[in-house]
């Protein structure tokens, strides 16, 4: 079965490491946060100015002054540091984020990501996107394996306008975790239940088969 | 000191010499950390065909939002904008120009036109729509793109303390690109919730140095909260 | 938070991994604000062949002085040196290299080897033996040139009070080059006076966040003057 | 006569402005601070990163993290401000600093100056003088009209390696006061009691004499 919303961002969780400065992007990214395995610690870095994003705050803690990327109210941990958004993305675009998750449109095997504009729609913006995925060093793209009318998002080439060119090494999706290789997807892991036939129908770009293809190890 | 004493006794005076057709550099990340009182001016005293730099164009009927109601924003620089209906609105209608850049590339346009580095080399935006007409180069391996400084007439910029001088700190992520804009622009006023006297700040923790700020009003703040989330 | 405490036990300890031939980068102006302590150790350590990337290299017999005294710097980069008499003569008898570059550029090349910008255009040194072989491209009617970022594998840095997790704050004009030392290396290691658990420092007002610190350890400093002056 | 050292430095003090903001270099300039007219206030600027610098402390103050860029002991004014370096230069570099005032070797007729090297001597190196040069609006160099052989540093070009290329308009000597127009120098103050034609002879460089040259107010 695909994996849900939920589930892909445990399986995002069993990338971190302790002592990782990560970097965790607006939907399922979100989501890593609340899989943290108990022995280890990480540091969320918010693009706006915050390394150290604590939860959100109570009724009483709420301050204007206090936003994450996504413009939430939030609160800061002990050991917290602010910084200016210059300084903010130095740290993005200088390597020193540990681990970047975000979601995307497309992605092709030459590590194209698409995840900011759709042409004939309201383009709003980048935002911050353009300089996670140019400037960590270990990105992980997270969305569904493919449309809700079926069509495939990872591709041999993406048609969208780019966020970022050959800047993407590691995919999750709903279907199957990923990696970029000699310009090809390689097929790591399957969700639990999910064929591999499904995922060779659903990967519309050159995707290599391993003779043994494991299953994730999700947590019921 | 009189001299280096950068307090203005109203709006009006903070604003004075702000004209049709000038780049005016914005503070603020959302509606966090926004100078919300010297928009409200700016809407007042009516001046147009402004060039709007910053990260977003606030919402309807707040923050920058404020002068989309007359057309006072010709072009906008910004990351992220249409969070508001009037916004796109005028896009569409071709009565606003959006030139969009992303978020870090314009944080670190803005610093580096207060520092005098004209243009920089950065991997963001390399082989994206924002590399259209701009200089590639490969440094470590991997294509660079070069990108121009944004310097301004005005900046508008919301701190927490100052003192007279106009050394200034900001407060937690109200910080954003408000120390950025304040070092880009030829005239640049800063209003803050506090004024106090030289010696009372900490001169290890000043965020804007008193040398980058031209006129310092002191004001209140609504704080509008775009995404008020909470935890049970 | 474990993975977060940056502090190690002992010198040796923190300067695990540096070996013959690495460039070095360390914070400092003059003997203001020096790693007296880390210098030290790589003096002990012995470790050879280095570039070191430093304002200054300190004077005979303290600071980076200590490390011309077993020839162990191959290469200096630096904006002034020869306050001592070792240099001098390594310089003339070739053993030692130096590059010249001014204090500003240095300052800004670690600032953008930290930042993930690898060149960046400047009008200093334009037109002198410093633009020899460099880019040289007009703005604004200026002609400047191009200078590239510097990266070290690894930082000593000396720092006021840190916490636990390796968020910095220097003292007075003690700040300098460290915090830009601090972000462009690979292994940054910092010795500073007091060590105090997260949450007893502002965060609005560290000057290094941790995620630039690797190892962290306390000392005790000696804290040379080189010009005494009193007013009477 | 020739000014002395501290006349040159009270012809430069009325040049302030009240609020300006200044760095002196080494030398005759430092001695600048010592002549700030009673009625304004001057802010110094330290290229080490202290805006605000004060006096030298008493032997109480004395504290070695508070230093200036010639390395001597000194106070922080009340409303200072303490940055690093990269800071502390963009301040420079970004044309912020209202009035710089360094000591030269050489100045030419197309505002070049050298400044820090003297082939065959050791060099020690520019310090931040090249960026002091490249980014400060408003340029004062001082320095002595002639060696002490007589041979004049204002030249047609100069010979020794630049400190910066193009960017001096203003020079006060022991002699004169001159600015550089058009590829010339031009007479615009002479020094108490000195003569137009001792401001000729020691000037190498094309030189422009006005057909009245005043001579400069220079309190007793």
């Amino acid at each position: 079965m695909a994996l849900t919303r939920e589930q892909m961002a445990q399986r995002i969780a069993q990338e971190l490491e302790d002592g990782f400065y990560v970097n965790l992007g607006i939907g399922i990214p979100t989501l890593v946060a609340n899989y943290v395995p108990d022995d280890i610690e990480v540091m969320l870095q918010s693009e706006n100015g915050l390394l150290g994003m604590g939860q959100f705050p109570t009724e009483d803690e709420i301050d204007a002054d206090m936003i994450n990327a996504g413009k939430q109210t939030v609160t800061a941990l002990k050991g917290a540091s602010i910084m200016d958004s210059a300084d903010s993305f130095a740290m993005i675009r200088g390597g020193h984020i540990d681990l970047t998750v975000l979601g995307a449109f497309e992605v092709d095997v030459n590590g194209n990501i698409a995840s900011w504009m759709i042409p004939g729609k309201l383009v709003k913006g980048m935002g911050g996107a353009m300089d996670l995925v140019a400037g960590a060093e270990n990105i992980i793209v997270t969305m569904t394996h493919a449309s809700k009318s079926g069509e495939s998002k990872l591709l041999q080439e993406c048609t969208l306008p780019l966020t970022g060119a050959g800047c993407i090494r590691r995919i999750l999706t709903d279907l199957a975790y990923l990696e970029i290789e000699n310009g090809a997807f390689v097929l790591k892991e399957r969700a639990p239940g999910v064929s591999v036939d499904e995922i060779v129908a659903k990967t519309a770009g050159e995707l290599v088969v391993p003779d043994h293809v494991p299953e994730m190890n999700i947590p019921a | 000191m009189s001299g280096f004493d950068k307090r203005v006794s109203s709006y009006e005076e903070a604003l004075q010499g702000l004209e049709d057709g000038m780049t005016l550099l914005a503070g603020g990340f959302g509606l966090c950390g926004i100078p919300e009182n010297l928009i409200t001016e700016i809407k007042r005293k009516g001046t147009r065909d402004l060039t709007v730099v910053s990260n977003n164009c606030g919402v309807d009927g707040f923050g920058l939002g404020l002068l989309l109601e007359d057309r006072q924003i010709r072009k906008m620089i910004a990351s992220y904008v249409g969070e508001n209906a009037l916004f796109e609105k005028q896009l569409l209608n071709g009565d606003l120009e959006v030139e969009l850049t992303p978020q870090g590339n314009l944080a670190e346009r803005l610093r580096a036109g207060g520092a005098g580095i004209p243009a920089f080399f950065t991997a963001t935006g390399y082989g994206t729509p924002v590399a259209e007409g701009k200089e590639v180069r490969d440094f470590n391996g991997r294509p660079h793109i070069l990108e121009p400084a944004i310097t301004g007439d005005f900046a508008i910029v919301k701190g927490w303390k100052a003192d007279t001088y106009g050394n200034v700190i900001y407060r937690h992520t109200a910080r954003n690109f408000n120390p950025l804009a304040a070092m880009a622009a030829k005239v640049t006023v800063v209003e803050v919730e506090e004024i106090v006297e030289p010696g009372m700040l900490d001169p290890d923790a000043i965020h804007t140095p008193g040398i980058y700020v031209n006129r310092l009003i002191c004001g209140t703040f609504e704080k509008r909260i775009e995404q008020r989330t909470v935890r049970s």
